[in-house]
């Protein structure tokens, strides 16, 4: 029925998008070990000087700027095809954008924008962009790593800690209630979000109540240290 | 001693207005993109399930076939997937341009393989062939998308459309084995889904949408062996007289 | 805060509709039984003679009916309820509708109608109806006998029943193609009446090419016995 | 056998049923989105003055009366299909009675009745009611904001705040109580409340062992702002 | 507060508990295994001489015994914890029963009744009983061979077999609809019986129709050969 | 085949199971209705005097026992089916020992030892006992209880609440600790407690540094009121 | 406390493994591919001139070999690990083993042993062996195309071909319940070839019963062609 | 019609005798194989079943510790977990030489996963330490697989084994916290299992066993955080007096 020859045109195509699809894994597993390697750069935050870990980290973002530069190369060749495999580097960018505003607001108190984290990572726009969804995805997955750095600094006597991430949090959840999420994964990440801000404000709760708070000079992450 | 004061003022001031709010201004912006993306989506998915719905109405035109109404019903048919395609296909086409195509490819792909089931299934019906993705895409030629490109059907929704065909295949060899003639229509069939079985064999699939496709070629390959099975207890059944005492 | 009164009520309204289950679940759990006599009854039909079966069957519709009468009289009480219970009792009305349709296709040859259940059953219309859904689902299940009761027809030598099946399941199967079945569980049923058709069909052309057929005049399944 | 005529007015009812839940599905997307608006409106009272927030949040709630008249023009046409299409409606309209609830209590101290509720979504009983499960399940979601909502109150000087929550929610505790609740999701949505209770129980001890509660003297929700 | 020695007198408790189960856990094993080879010699039975088959699967019935005899030593001790480890012996036990009944009906035509069963695998009913639910799930297994058997038989050349069978399993299966069964496991085995029997029916309806039937004796399954 | 006699024999067997099973639905349904409202007569225990709770609790034993009675003469006729039944009573069993160990508990400070609770219920031990599990999953239960005692006991001023519970808990803490727990419900049961004795910790030490212990002797639970 | 060394050190243990495993991905790719295309140039064999298909299927050899060529290399140097990656090339192999299987059947009726499998493939056992578990289940796959096989067969005419099939399955079965078989997948895949048994059993009924199978001449699969 | 009756004759045959069966003898080496594979299989389930119970119990005792009785306790988890050594791990490695022990490696992982995580808490209590692979290896020196090998666990089932680890230093830090002392204890278990949760987010882990571990590491940071909320609870109560007045 004329069908064969229809398939083997099929497994033609089908064999190049499968090139397509190797070459974007060898770019994002180089990606993804110089993720890991920044992420555990960057944990020590919770019991070291953050100063050391934050340099550590960022020493490992030449590395991921040559796995975008990569990426940037595979999709510049078929510019219409950027979310047809947009899964491949996906869950890596959500991850490399947690930790950059994590570390950007370690020192520096503000959030990270958008337009900053493309420049961080050297992407250039018109090539490959940073997806909205994954830079606000990424925001959420920082979020849920402040209610642990918030006890930790506890521990460690910056009673003053709660009350900025509390405040910090606060603003970015009524952010991002200025947006319209539909019943989508960034929903639930969301609401994760709303739980970390409740975690924190339990927190600034307990330190209030203690009288730990008043009195004691407020500083900023790095100068707790 | 400094900051303290002035993040309780802070607090204070966001109390009474959120306008001070130091990246309000930036998800607003944020906010403008995504809420024209999500009622793009969703104005895809409205006109995917219409496309969908419509096309299901065709398949089932087709399912009243029989000996005697081929030509009428066939014809009914074509006009309706016509119809289909200039109400509801056109309006698929017009949301999606550039990148968006794959962007927003989950909100209509169920209506496209659905309305390539129902193309597929009237061809057949028709000239016993199968249309194919270049035929197909030739129907769409006049339907544009956004920037006035002409919209087309990928690989991945016309495999999954005609991977279902043989689904509805299955149901009419046995229509018409049950309306006790059909063994040369229930061959035909048969020969068909063969061709196409083994053509899917020959593919590999990605991982990624892999696991829609090996699931879907199991199917396949159980409709085939129920029109198999149909055509043999067609066959034994006709074997066991001679031709002269059944037709007599 | 005066929530007291309010939940009091609550409490007489909730244990009044625990108590609407009570009588359900007992209305519904002698509505089961009678159903399961009278399919026991129904069922020897296919090693002996019809008329005895048939009358035994009937003989449980003044239980079946009597079940429904309490279901009619808790759902008539609460009009907008019905399909708050509706699971209670659809099982057992689909097995219903199955034994009717098939004990009126015995004794008649025709198909058992929408408005001829409800009036068998003694429903009144506009305090418990007979759902359409159900209804479908029950001629279903009565077609998935056929085949089975035409292969112990033509054993017991009555040559004509498989003619006078595969005209009565030709025209069901032809009525129920002018609906548009959702993908749900109706469209399935309805796949499965294909294959008795075809089961029938099968049968008939045997019992044909055999010459069993010719010069037998066609009986009501009655008088085959 | 007469089938055809009979299926082609099934096929009519089929259809129209279809084309209902067409319909339904238009409405209740209208409800939801309305509901997140009000929602969002009414969150921020964690932070800010309530009065603004309340007076934003109770905004919405014309386009919450609209969604709900749409629904019941359909209902009203079929009322014995209320719990039919149930579904279609129940998550939003749980949502919308927690946020009315807590509006109510934030402004009068005093827990919103059931017929309250329906007359605030402006329903006429007779066409369209507010399922008792659903409003008591949307007491439930309220509940779960209190403890966050405490704790907040209580870092913005509000120490009064734990005690009066405390003896509500004890309140609606005892009361909720009185209910015989079958084993379903109600009964889990009540565990839910008693661990909101035990959790604003623990602010209030918190509270009173610090001696931050004696002499003050008890206002509404609004006074303390 | 005097927990402690309660404490002492509960671990050995729970430790001698923990023993049980490996016993139980070891006998059950052997089971398997005898049981898994008198299902290999009696699976022949299809294709050869069932005298030998039968035989064969015979001389596995001690090492079988022997496993009960174990089981019966463990359970004695605790009668009323026969039921709490159920479990353990349950599927064994139903295969088992399939087995020898199907070997009884071969030899005899007949059914192998409850009591019959319990004797042949020499169990006390004082120190360890078969339960009955076991005993029919046992005898549902046994139908579901049959079919086959059946199939096997007229290729053979036994045309009246099917009749035979065809007999039997209608005998069981009016016997099985005597019990009221609930909605559980041993419902859907009575299922795949109905199934089983109509099965044979369909072969039995092949032979009358080709007229293989007539004028042959009935025999018994070992006189066939 | 001979078959029909012994169905008939099974049927009467099984229809008298099924009675048994509906006999111990409706004497658990009363057990759960007793054990519910002693719940909830024990849980003002919170807020009120404990004297009063307790009596009222108490008040529904007689009902309770009875309910164990009923039981108790429907296992006693097969007493190796306690465990097949098991089921059915387990969680109202696991409830009632909660509520009885902590009744016990506040009023004599004690632990209520397993043969304690079996008198108690005026079990008869050889007719119907109480499975060990069920009891240590009852105290397990009880220990969940006991934070939010303590809590609210502060806040009414019974400051030396906390030492006591606390001294009963690590007893109960120790206790547990002598039992090869398998991984399985029990164990996680038991990881509750030790959160539960931690919790009591902090109050106790929270008491300790404000001075409020010191000087006070220590009472009875009713004392303190 | 010293963990950082040493999992540095896993780091490049791990970072060596994860090298083996490209390579092997990439080798078993190849041999996916070869073996894709051999399935499909077999599968005409169902309607098409088995001679020719066989031929072209065949062509595919050398690939293949070249394929475990590779994985012998790489295995060769970690000859105590091939069952740490065996995952990697099992499904691949048992499917290879099916089709060689297959093969060799058309071609002599007989059975390929696990020898000659490793031979055709040009293994050298000792580096690289075909592991038995593989080579059977690669045989019940091969069974389960028989069903399918012979019912197009019959379509073509070849009336004899149940029957070799029904004695080749039959053979293949019994040869199999020599093998003790745990509940494994191999179980499984066993229990699979006792329904391909069935089915062809079934199809020899329907040809045997018509008549159809007496007189004619019985050739091998290729002369029927 | 030559081969027809051969057919039969072999149907015959075969019915009183499977002897004939062509290929008989082949499965009966191929059962003598599997045979084998399978009793080692059982023999080394029931091995790690043991190492496994063993394992467990000396988990319990260290649950027993306390301030009071510290030394005796560690001294008896040490003697315990050599038994288990000597008398269970020595089994396993009886059962396992070259190529089987990959391939029966899922019979006794469980077991060396257990006894990993019994040897590694008993370290952790006694020195504060980690016990590293190698120096776990090293006490294993003396048992020896089927050729006279040392037998060795391997990265897997010690990364696996130290997972669950850091669950029972869980329970520890709230043991030592709700006996109202501990707050070095809990300090000193919170720093240990930072530094094991930052190793394990050093390394990366391949598709297959990879699953596995992942879940394992959310388990890990859920102990972790329970750990470090322990601590915070400690030292904000802690906190909020002077010391001198909590001493007193
Ligand atoms: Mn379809
Ligand atoms: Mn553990």
């Amino acid at each position: 029925c004329g069908a064969m020859e229809q398939f083997e045109s099929f497994r033609a195509e089908m064999d190049a998008s499968n090139a397509v699809r190797e070459q974007l894994r060898s770019a994002v597993s180089e990606l993804d070990n110089a993720t890991r390697l920044m992420n555990a750069a960057l944990l020590p935050i919770h019991h070291s000087s953050s100063g050391d870990s934050i340099k550590k980290a960022k020493s490992y973002l030449p590395e991921i700027r040559k796995a975008y530069m990569e990426l940037t190369a595979i999709i510049k060749a078929r510019p219409e095809e950027y979310y047809k495999y947009h899964d491949y580097w996906r869950n890596q960018t959500q991850v490399v954008v947690s930790l950059l505003a994590f570390s950007h607001w370690l020192e520096t108190g503000d959030l990270l924008s958008h337009a900053d984290a493309q420049e961080l990572l050297e992407l250039k726009k018109e090539d490959f962009f940073l997806d909205l969804d994954d830079y606000l995805v990424g925001l959420c997955n920082m979020s849920s790593e402040l209610p642990r750095y918030v006890v930790n600094q506890v521990v460690a006597g910056a009673y003053d800690c709660p009350e900025r991430v509390s405040l910090f949090l606060s603003d970015l959840y009524s952010a991002f209630r200025l947006l319209n999420l539909r019943n989508d994964h960034l929903r639930k990440r969301f609401d994760g979000l709303k739980y970390d801000l409740k975690k924190v404000e339990e927190i600034l709760y307990d330190v209030k109540i203690r009288g730990l708070l008043t009195g004691k000079e407020s500083k900023t992450p790095e100068e707790t240290k | 001693m400094l900051r303290a004061p002035l993040f309780a003022a802070t607090k204070r001031a966001m109390s009474t207005s959120t306008a001070t709010n130091a990246f309000h201004s930036r998800f607003q912006q944020y906010a403008l993109q995504l809420d024209a993306t999500n009622e793009r989506r969703e104005r895809l998915v409205k006109a995917s399930r219409d496309v969908t719905i419509h096309s299901k109405k065709v398949i089932f035109v087709i399912h009243r076939l029989n000996d005697s109404n081929r030509d009428k019903i066939v014809e009914q048919a074509e006009k309706d997937l016509a119809a289909v395609r200039d109400a509801h296909v056109s309006r698929v086409a017009r949301e999606v341009e550039g990148v968006d195509y794959w962007k927003l490819k989950r909100a209509f792909s169920p209506g496209m393989q659905e309305f390539v089931e129902a193309a597929t299934v009237v061809e057949f019906c028709k000239t016993g062939k199968l249309l194919t993705l270049q035929q197909l895409n030739s129907s769409l030629c006049g339907v544009k998308d956004a920037s006035g490109v002409s919209f087309s059907v990928d690989i991945d929704d016309y495999l999954l459309g005609i991977a279902d065909l043989s689904g509805e295949l299955m149901r009419l060899a046995v229509s018409s084995a049950a309306s006790g003639q059909g063994l040369e229509a229930s061959a035909r069939i048969r020969g068909f889904v063969q061709a196409l079985y083994e053509g899917f064999c020959l593919l590999f699939y990605n991982v990624d949408g892999g696991r829609d496709m090996t699931k879907k070629v199991e199917v396949m390959l159980q409709s085939l062996v129920k029109i198999e099975t149909t055509c043999y207890s067609m066959h034994v059944r006709g074997s066991e007289y001679p031709a002269s005492i059944v037709d007599s």
